[in-house]
């Protein structure tokens, strides 16, 4: 390839790609965004998502399998035993080395221990993230009926959405039979 | 008249700062300021305090519109990026985020001012100042309609184009004095494109400026009215056809001299961290940012004066045929469209930054040197001969 | 005793920065003192915590030197310290991009040591998400890449399928980033009901994006301009610097582990000819600079899609983990795998004595050994091509540093 | 090749520096303390005629290993007297990987640098040499790659003991 050749190739690929390039993100600018506002809407979180724990205390026997599981002996527990009942003192799982591998929940015989679907923490206080999972039982179930009431907005909207797509969808068919009609007339 | 060069443009700038009051025409600018204040005037006020209340007044003027325009476009910036990038921008600030920028300011007014140890504080005190008071001075040339500006120089595209490259020394000086390498590194690469850059601009802006015969932004913008409204415009090559190359390549070159992408290479975030920006912070960071925007806009209205018909659009004549020439509603219309064309062009600056890679230091100088400026002289030398031999026989050009 | 081997650089002073015209350009007829400039460990281009001191004189770069270790999270420590599948989740996250790839590696190297079979459904699953995990590696490094060169956009775009990746695996194992999910002896949970057919509307959706990130990326004339010629790395180099993965395929040499030392199911897909080695071809500019290894990278990404629509078609019911006790007792040994990582070999060297904890679990990060090029590469280079270079090579610094 | 053929080659060319090879085996019932040996076979190698070794193979043209793709090192126990140097090697056009090994006395951990035969080997030598105490004679630069400069003791030793604090910052 000469010099003068390259030259005006390099002028024409520029400019070709160019044009390419701003015909992909003026796509884009047309369409709408993907993201979610997030603290007033939420993407779906699924079942097997691995947030923080929670515990089904009274099931628990106190047997230390999730804590010899956990890598990073995170998990402490501490119960007295009085007769078969056992009286809970603690519980607590220090979430500033957590690494939520679920590898706890697996072991555990009466499968007393999961992962739930919260996963948000703010604290001024480093010491408040070892959560005792005994009194922290409040939120996860919280987070259970904030989970249940989001699927029952999310349903009453699509069935409002389709009661309104349904309308819509009337609308149209009317708009175009008006318009047929006018074609028609116009033809006339 | 088609020998260009920068130190006479720049001569005559000051000359024509000089002989301001002398070179102003009858209009709603400082002048209209001035008689308002000399009909004010108390008895124990000296005259020669008017004209300086009058021009204090009109760049206090100036500074909001800039102010105003660098807030909106931050904002137009944001939501363009985000719906490029299939985000919302801003959202939470008033509706879609509009009253963001305000808080910026806020927040900018309200952050620590820190000055490097080891930087020269005065260089680095006045390196922003600098570089917004070359900016508001170029300001001062752009009439917002045919009557209302601040002033109306004879040279009044010099004026702009030499005060605007006059920002570079501040930008040098910021770069030297934060005694960092990245800002050193980035203030010589804003000298040496800023350099490169003027060449091409400078001469692509020939072209119009032999069609209209005028270097006032007025008369070039009054030299694309007419009967045929918008087919008189510049651009349109039965004009002449070598206006459309002549305006990419001004067009590439008011990119390279607004350290825009894909030739931000000043601040090249990913390699020079921010360039000569990165040791400011709050209100002095702010006033570059300002420059940046306020330049941008001032750039893009130039090029819609000398390539897209100044004043001139249906609007404006829709406003003149209903309120008669130089009535508020034509002022209004002429005003309106010659803002919305600066967006315009900065909406298509944004566009090109969300979709380029940036180029590297020795491209932007090979393409300033190898590629724009030989093309523009090509142009100048086409359009000189078009206007010398074919114009003349053109009726629609009589 | 042994011969030493010396490189051309790829720009040298003399003979001046080759034009892909055929022009040159010098650079010789300024010389300033020489400035040594510390790029990171905070910058916006080294991908992380790493620092290189550089020398430059004006932009013109006359030595590079990569100091490592800020990221050093003593992972081969930590092996010999925890029980074998209580290392798991420290696999994720030393190349955390590619947490799968990763599973995959660590659990095949204590299987050979174990000698066991682990069930088909198991190992088509592993296969399908070490697959989808490997197109999100190559998004972010060419995402990444573009970032650096300056490109914001597709960076995003890149983003926004590599979270709609990120969700499939949300789905099936609870985690976005640090999996865990390949375990060793199978995988963790089988695939939840409809998730199948949802990877295969990823792939029929990607497909269609892909060819907007190469026209709008890799094919764009100034990123092109940018990363051709830039940092070649010849054959001769390669081989001597121990390089793999797309560095090594940017340099045209034929070798992925996938099809050359199959494991996993790679054997069957490569005798169903299901998936192509792509090769560069020093396209846009010499053979083995950037440009050649970004177009790699997103070459294989449409191969990864291949496989996994493979491993869709032919995916079938059945048990996911083998029979293995809770507490792992591995027979003694020792064992050595390498798996195709999105960035090259990742090598899990692991000795066991019989007991319940591993004698050495050593990481053979290919970031690492890839990174050692650096420095041979640097000199000749402008500043801003220093940036090209470091994204090109692909670096995870959390592998790196370990 | 398999194993069994590249060890022949070795043998048959005269590979210097080899003493031995090691293959994987099933436990020995008779000998219930016996539990065998899993994994990979390998080489054994004198590590001082390591560089010569593994130039031999790269240059060898039924062998061709000429990419290595790991070197470090094992410290099998606090008890053993010998440090492992564990080789990787590739070779891409025959499509076989060998593993070698060496042992290395613990009282005198230095050996020769085979960073002029693989380039790849000065950052894994780097990385062996701090971690393991190991010294690489003849190594362009002997710095610590991972840890920092002044950093006491050898991590990665099973004799290793963590310090209490590091210039000030707590350790434990």
């Amino acid at each position: 390839m000469t010099a003068v050749t390259h030259y005006f190739k390099n002028v024409v690929d520029s400019v070709k790609t160019t044009l390419i390039g701003l015909g992909i993100t003026g796509k884009y600018l047309l369409q709408k965004p993907i993201t979610v506002q997030y603290p007033d809407e939420r993407l779906p979180i699924p079942n097997r998502y691995r947030g923080i724990h929670y515990l089904e205390q009274e099931k628990c026997i106190d047997c230390l399998a999730c804590a010899r599981a956990c890598p990073i002996d995170c998990i402490e527990m501490d119960a007295v035993r009085h007769g078969k009942e056992l009286e809970w003192i603690s519980f607590t799982l220090d979430y500033q080395k957590c690494m939520f591998c679920e590898l706890c929940v697996y072991p555990c015989p009466k499968d007393c221990i999961h992962m739930g679907t919260e996963f948000a923490f703010v604290s001024y206080d480093r010491s408040e993230f070892v959560h005792d999972l005994l009194s922290y039982r409040g939120m996860a179930r919280d987070a259970k009926v904030r989970m249940v009431e989001a699927e029952k907005k999310k349903k009453a909207k699509e069935e409002a959405k389709k009661a309104k797509e349904g309308a819509q969808a009337a609308v149209v068919a009317e708009a175009a039979d008006d318009e047929g009609e006018e074609a028609s007339s116009e033809d006339a | 008249m088609l020998t260009f060069d920068p130190a006479i443009g720049f001569s005559s700038a000051v000359l024509a700062v000089q002989s301001a009051e002398s070179g102003l025409k009858d209009g709603f600018g400082t002048n209209a300021i001035q008689d308002f204040l000399v009909g004010v005037k108390p008895e124990y006020v000296p005259a020669w305090a008017v004209p300086l209340t009058a021009i204090g007044i009109a760049i206090g003027i100036v500074l909001a519109i800039v102010s105003v325009l660098a807030m909106f476009s931050t904002w137009l910036e944001r939501k363009v990026s985000g719906h490029i990038q299939c985000r919302f921008g801003p959202m939470r600030v008033g509706w879609h985020g509009w009253l963001q920028p305000l808080a910026d300011g806020v927040k900018l007014l309200l952050k620590e001012d820190m000055i490097p140890l080891g930087a020269d504080r005065t260089l680095y005190v006045i390196a922003p100042a600098l570089v917004l008071a070359s900016l508001l001075g170029a300001m001062a040339a752009f009439p917002l309609t045919e009557t209302f500006y601040f002033a109306n120089f004879g040279l009044g595209i010099f004026m702009i184009l030499a005060l605007t490259s006059t920002t570079t020394i501040g930008v040098v000086m910021a770069g030297w004095s934060s005694n960092s390498k990245w800002s050193l590194y980035g203030a010589m690469r804003e000298a040496a494109q800023v350099v490169a850059y003027e060449i091409p601009l400078g001469i692509s802006l020939l072209v119009p400026i032999m069609v209209a015969g005028s270097f006032n932004l007025i008369e070039v913008s009054q030299g694309q009215g007419g009967g045929y409204g918008i087919l008189n415009w510049n651009i349109w090559p039965w004009v002449n056809p070598f206006m459309l190359p002549a305006f990419v390549l001004f067009f590439v070159a008011i990119l390279a001299e607004t350290k825009r992408a894909p030739f931000d290479l000043p601040e090249a975030e990913s390699e020079l961290v921010a360039g000569f920006m990165t040791e400011y912070s709050g209100i002095r960071w702010s006033f570059f940012f300002m420059e940046e925007y306020a330049a941008m806009f001032l750039y893009c209205v130039v090029g819609s004066f000398f390539f897209f018909g100044g004043f001139e659009s249906p609007v404006t004549s829709l406003a003149e045929s209903v309120g008669g020439t130089n009535s508020l509603l034509h002022q209004l219309g002429a005003a309106s469209t010659i803002v919305l064309k600066g967006f315009a062009g900065v909406f298509l600056m944004m566009w090109l930054r969300w979709t380029l890679p940036r180029v590297r230091i020795d491209q932007v100088m090979t393409m300033g040197y190898k590629y724009l400026t030989p093309l523009a002289l090509v142009c100048v030398l086409g359009a000189g001969l078009w206007e010398a031999f074919i114009a003349p026989h053109l009726w629609w050009r009589s | 005793m042994s011969t030493t081997k010396t490189y051309e650089p790829s720009i040298s002073r003399t003979e001046g920065r080759p034009l892909a015209g055929g022009e040159r350009e010098y650079m010789i007829d300024v010389r300033t003192q020489d400035m040594e400039v510390n790029m990171g460990p905070q910058h916006p281009a080294t991908h992380g915590v790493m620092r290189v001191l550089v020398r430059a004189d004006g932009e013109l770069i006359t030595g590079a030197q990569p100091h490592l270790g800020y990221l050093h999270r003593c992972a081969e420590k930590i092996g010999e310290s925890v029980e074998w599948l209580q290392y798991l989740p420290y696999t994720d996250r030393y190349d955390y991009l590619a947490a799968m790839n990763n599973n995959l590696g660590y659990s095949m190297a204590v299987e050979k040591l174990m000698g066991i079979e682990i069930p088909r459904r198991a190992m088509m699953l592993r296969t399908l998400c070490a697959e989808l995990n490997r197109i999100g590696s190559h998004l972010i490094a060419i995402g990444t890449y573009g970032l650096d060169i300056g490109a914001f956009t597709p960076f995003l775009y890149m983003f926004r399928e590599r979270e709609w990746m990120m969700a499939l695996f949300e789905k099936i194992c609870g985690a976005r980033l640090t999996y865990s999910y390949i375990r060793i002896g199978g995988v963790f949970n089988d695939a939840p009901p409809g998730w199948l057919s949802e990877v295969e509307a990823f792939c029929d959706t990607f497909e269609v994006k892909w060819r907007e990130y190469y026209d709008l990326l890799i094919q764009n004339h100034i990123f092109v301009k940018r990363t051709a010629d830039i940092g070649v790395i010849t054959r001769e180099m390669a081989l001597d610097f121990g390089l793999t993965g797309p560095m090594l395929r940017g340099s045209a040499i034929d070798w992925d582990l996938r099809r050359d030392t199959p494991y996993e199911l790679y054997d069957e897909i490569c005798k169903d000819k299901a998936f192509e080695i792509p090769l560069a071809s020093g396209e846009k500019g010499t053979l083995g600079d950037c440009w050649d290894r970004a177009w790699v990278r997103a070459m294989e990404m449409m191969e990864s899609i291949k496989i996994v629509r493979w491993c869709l078609d032919k995916i079938e019911p059945g048990p996911v983990i083998g029979d293995i006790p809770k507490t792992l007792r591995i027979p003694p040994g020792e064992a050595y795998v390498g798996i195709e990582n999105p960035r090259g070999e990742l090598g899990h060297y692991v000795v066991s004595d019989g007991g319940k904890i591993a004698v050495r679990c050593r990481v053979r990060g290919p970031s690492f050994v890839n990174l050692a090029v650096l420095e041979e590469l640097m000199p000749g280079a402008l500043l801003a091509d220093t940036i090209a270079i470091i994204g090109s090579t692909d670096i995870v610094v959390g592998e790196t540093d370990r | 090749m398999n194993f069994q053929g590249i060890y022949d080659r070795i043998r048959s060319i005269q590979a210097p520096g080899v003493t031995g090879m090691d293959e994987p085996r099933e436990p020995n019932p008779q000998d219930k303390k016996d539990k065998g040996r899993s994994g990979d076979p390998y080489v054994l190698v004198d590590p001082q005629r390591l560089p010569e070794f593994l130039e031999c193979l790269r240059d060898d043209p039924s062998l061709k290993f000429e990419l290595m793709a790991d070197l470090t090192a094992t410290d099998p126990s606090k008890e053993d007297g010998y440090l492992w140097i564990n080789v990787q090697l590739l070779s891409l056009v025959r499509k076989h990987r060998l593993a070698v090994k060496c042992l290395l006395p613990k009282e005198n951990a230095v050996m020769p640098s085979s960073v002029s035969v693989h380039r790849g080997a000065q950052w894994a030598e780097r990385e062996c040499s701090e971690m393991y105490g190991i010294t690489f004679e003849g190594h362009p630069d002997p710095r610590n790659i991972l840890l920092p400069e002044d950093w006491i003791g050898h991590p990665l030793r099973k004799d290793y003991e963590f310090p209490e604090e590091y210039h000030g910052i707590s350790c434990k």
